[in-house]
């Protein structure tokens, strides 16, 4: 395939972006001024940039409890989802559920909420509204390895397999759920099989490869475009910080998880700083252009804390606000 | 046709002319569920919907209620407007987390910003010697719930009405009916109209005592009035039909004229609905205008036996509500 | 597979038993002396009878609203069975369950219940403490191919293959949920794909021949017996009637489902007499003998029915009797 | 080693305790669950359970609520006793038809010839920003479906004591305990022994008013109760901890006694626990001895949200207890 070095640079900015918001939230974390919890992105940037880069605006995305790579790639707005993480009333769900409750519904993240699993159906049922308007959008449902133990994905897979859903299912497994590693939970590492049992055009793909999750990517989209049915595609990839907050999980630390060696290999394997060497290698960006870059990304993501911290919380007297609409 | 107000139609069908008025009116409306297109499985309430909603409105699923239930969700979040239907209640537990987890957090959730139009259309059964598994029903659980609204209509004309106006409501409601009442037939207006939810209504004006029910137990309650009336007690009944909101106004006015109660209930007695109207009241000055002890008439503290022996005893029946009533009295 | 005459006319017998038993059941049905809602076995006999054959008394089995079969096969009382369908006092449930609440504890008849998929997880926890106890046990889960839009299967599927549990997992893929014919619930008739998707031993088979199922069934309990882990098992067959009742649910009738030629089909391949036929035509039953097994199973049924006709329904003041056990 | 009855530990290690002394003495019990083997994940209520006892009794599970738990209850029907804990009682709604369905109507359905002897222990949480999806409590339903146990510690010495009654119990049996409450220590002897189910306690006598209470919120209601007793009101507080089945005459006759109560849920108002013990005191003569109207307080009618600003007006305070006790005295 060849890349427009427009598309190249649209895809570095997009995960280096992620990184540099997500690693800017740590010392807030750590020194508690942020307080809900806060699942961090980083080392999974391909994923979110290679699918959302062939999306528009108005297909669907929805998310979990580490989805801030999702709503950023999407389009979703930078300073709402800082100010939501600080839970205030500025968030983009207006301090109501904080860093896993993020939306932006005009730029189609229509859901992002914790419960594992919990938005693949309702990701489904938003393809079959598509379906039914004939609209010709695609939606994403965006979990993790963990979620395969519930079984309402599978419950998802046959429905969107039956009426041919414009639905992409994206597995996004980084080897652990919680403190589960992907073996405890699985007798294999093949979370990919489960497509072709239900019909799905079905992908097993590099997930810290920004060209190769954007090619299978935009096969898929097409695929559900095209009117032919659904895709699952399982993306290996790996979270270069633990479970919750900034803590990395070490094995033999508090959070007496990961090995060490593992954590170092896939540091090898980092999306963003080998898709940036790549660049650099061929010449499609320089030094200087990488770090203008991330001089103003980090201007803008500085400019989002401070606007978060400007920001007030929820008014007490509005907390009956949103039960029901009217 | 018959001239307007004056035409009779059963429960059954008047859910049916809803549908289909909806579906007709308003392309966005989407129905999905087991046994849509079935010759017998939701009774006649579905009739001819498929055929001519087409396929893509009208959704015949498998035995997934999760999913299924969690799709019409997604639907009513991508700016549609959806009924999903469950059978029978009880297989709707194994879609509480799209009903309880997600859509009824999701507008406080998302901060105002995505609503949820869905009807949760769960069908409870009673009777049949079906047993547990097939006689539940939660309504004091999802009107425990905060986000959802609850309907629970016991005429044709009320079932047309509460479907019309869930089905247009912002927020998601759950619907609940029941096959006993399906050939229940009155009056029903061949026009769109909705039944507000948050009103209830007085079935029959009295003096004595509120009797207070919802749904099935209602006719039950009204014909226990007609026979409290020929021992000189002169029941009022209301018709709460809307369990959440509730019509609080209209059972307080009522019970403070009355200064008498019985709450009517078809649901289990502990933590039932019947006991949040009964605190309601209390909460409301009830020490001070309640001549006796207000009462609550539920099903007995068990599962649904199978056996028509016991399905007898367990289910509640016009004599019970009389002796309720009559114990007030006796003293 | 040689099979010794003695293993050929137990199998024969056990379909037998079920089929006449079922067929019984139709004129008290129709003429209302039964109430409860009855889905009756026939024409899937091969399978209770060739899984059970391969199981000793003390192994678990669970089911479904169709168990009739699988409870008798496995042991169960044919009387209290029968008391109670008509929902009598002395019926296995005491009258509390009726036709979909069977179990016969002393006989592994663990638990027969009509939530769809909802014993399968029962019986993976069964087959959990058989694996704690290492009491060399091996449960049963007996459910329809309805049952695999049920997301809790999956769950089940992969639970039993990560911790090895002895437990089979029975499919009878008859080709209808309710009104629903297959075609419109999966996208392929290949229940069995999902087998080796969570690594299970995975077996496809005939359902209406009742060696082939003996013979997988066999080997099936070898597997989980010895230690290797659970067995997917889907079995193609056909229930002769419709989904409740005797009523056949033929097209153009008012439960208009199943074409009439594909129920003609499937009658060609009863398993009961097909069977019969075969010992018939190798001479280890004769004519005569087949007409004495009947009549004795018959007058063995109408017992049954004689029981459960003298026999009372609960007394009214009994009904809180098994709410809480002592 | 302390000496008997005089060794503090808090809640998180009495539950530990209550756990690894039932495996240790009872070899049919098995532990199921979601992080029994995290460091973190259940607090240190698991703290060594799985080194001690092995892989085949300690099991911790993937991310499959239903199976989990429908394994738990299948592992009680095949003769063994199981604890199946889930991390957050919100996940467990996937897991509401082997709770709701099977194991309550189990004994029932089998008539009474297979016994579930499974705890259900769901861990609520509250605050820490974690929002509407991860701090909801079901107290009221459960407690609502018959067949069900249901059982809410205050403090260490029950959080043993119903742990082990609760293994121990036939019946499935619903444990209901608070991150907010690991902290709190008391005096918990070394040995096994029971809490009766069925049992509440009084957690301080009074004459003026009784307060009624469970979980978190007692240890509040025994705080306002010392600030009103500075301003002059003797408050009489109520420990439930059994939800189901309720300890009907130690309410009532505090009740009787004071002539005012105020129940102090930490759930939500509407169809609440709090109702049910509001009828349960009416349906016995609340309407002669009551002295006030009988109040309820509960969360609002919200789901929680995430911003500390409004979690503080969200959850129940001391100063609200107390405000709404002081009501019944103003007039
Ligand atoms: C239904 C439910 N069960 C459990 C949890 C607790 N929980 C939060 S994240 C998580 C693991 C998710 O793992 P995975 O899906 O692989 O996502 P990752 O964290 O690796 O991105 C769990 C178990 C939850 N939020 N919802
Ligand atoms: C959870 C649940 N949903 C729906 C039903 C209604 N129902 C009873 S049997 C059945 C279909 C079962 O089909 P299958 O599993 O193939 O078994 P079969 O009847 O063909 O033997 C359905 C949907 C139910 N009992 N439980
Ligand atoms: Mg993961
Ligand atoms: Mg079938």
């Amino acid at each position: 395939m060849k890349y427009s070095s427009q598309l190249l640079m649209k895809l570095y900015r997009s995960m280096l972006r992620i990184r540099l918001t997500e690693e800017s939230l740590v010392e807030p974390i750590q020194n508690r001024t942020i307080n809900c919890p806060v699942h961090l992105y980083s080392g999974q940037e391909a994923v979110a940039a290679g699918i959302c880069a062939n999306l528009s605006k108005k297909d669907y995305i929805f998310g979990n409890h580490r989805s801030h790579g999702h709503y950023l790639a999407k389009g979703g707005d930078l300073k709402e989802m800082i100010a939501e993480i600080y839970c205030k009333e500025t968030g983009c769900t207006k301090g109501r559920g904080g860093s896993m409750h993020l939306i932006s519904p005009e730029n189609g993240v229509m859901g992002i909420v914790p419960i594992v699993a919990g938005t693949i159906s309702l990701a489904t049922g938003a393809a079959m509204a598509s379906r039914t308007r004939n609209d010709k959008r695609v939606s994403v449902s965006f979990f993790g390895d963990g979620a395969t133990g519930e079984g309402v994905l599978y419950e998802a897979l046959n429905f969107a397999a039956i009426y041919k859903l414009p639905i992409i299912f994206v597995c996004e497994n980084n080897l652990y759920s919680t403190h589960m590693p992907i073996e405890d939970i699985r007798t294999d590492n093949h979370i990919a099989e489960i497509g072709p049992a239900f019909g799905l055009k079905t992908f097993r793909c590099e997930g810290n490869n920004v060209l190769k999750v954007y090619e299978v990517a935009k096969k898929s989209v097409e695929h559900c475009r095209g009117g032919k049915g659904p895709a699952f595609i399982e993306f290996l990839t790996y979270r270069l910080r633990g479970h919750v907050g900034p803590d990395d999980n070490i094995q033999g630390s508090h959070t007496d998880i990961r090995p060490l060696s593992e954590i170092s290999k896939w540091k090898r394997k980092d999306p963003v700083l080998n898709f940036e060497s790549y660049l650099l290698k061929k010449k499609i960006l320089s030094e200087k252009k990488a770090a203008a870059i991330k001089d103003e990304l980090n201007r803008e993501i500085k400019d989002a804390h401070d606007f978060a911290l400007k920001s007030s919380r929820p008014p007490a007297d509005e907390l009956l606000n949103y039960v029901f609409a009217r | 046709m018959s001239s307007p107000g004056k035409r009779k139609l059963n429960f059954a069908l008047a859910i049916n002319e809803a549908l289909t008025q909806m579906l007709e009116s308003d392309e966005s409306v989407m129905l999905i569920g087991q046994g849509v297109k079935s010759p017998w499985y939701v009774g006649n309430t579905c009739k001819n919907l498929i055929e001519r909603f087409g396929e893509k409105r009208v959704i015949d699923t498998p035995v997934s209620e999760n999913v299924t239930t969690g799709a019409a969700v997604g639907v009513a979040i991508a700016g549609m407007k959806a009924i999903v239907v469950h059978p029978r209640v009880d297989f709707a537990v194994y879609a509480f987390d799209p009903i309880i987890n997600q859509a009824a957090n999701w507008f406080f959730m998302s901060g105002g910003r995505s609503t949820v139009p869905v009807v949760f259309w769960l069908i409870v059964n009673r009777g049949g010697e079906q047993a547990a598994q097939h006689s539940q029903s939660f309504h004091a659980f999802f009107s425990h719930v905060p986000g959802l609204k609850v309907v629970a209509p016991a005429t044709a004309y009320d079932a047309k009405g509460l479907m019309i106006a869930a089905i247009n409501d912002k927020n998601p409601v759950v619907f609940l009916d029941e096959r006993w009442l399906y050939g229940v037939e009155d009056n029903v207006p061949e026009e769109i109209y909705e039944v507000p939810i948050g009103k209830g209504i007085v079935r029959r004006e009295g003096t004595d005592v509120t009797l207070i029910s919802f749904s099935w137990l209602l006719h039950q309650s009204l014909k226990a009035a007609e026979q409290l009336a020929q021992q000189g007690i002169n029941a009022e009944v209301i018709d709460i039909r809307s369990l959440k909101p509730l019509d609080e106004e209209l059972i307080i006015s009522s019970v403070k004229k009355t200064g008498r109660v019985v709450v009517v209930d078809g649901t289990w007695k502990f933590c039932g609905y019947s006991s949040e109207i009964i605190s309601l009241i209390m909460e409301n000055g009830g020490i001070d205008f309640l001549k006796a002890t207000p009462l609550r008439v539920n099903l007995p503290d068990a599962p649904a036996p199978a056996s028509e022996s016991l399905e007898k005893v367990y289910y509640i029946s016009t004599d019970t509500i009389v002796n309720s009533v009559k114990s007030l009295f006796s003293k």
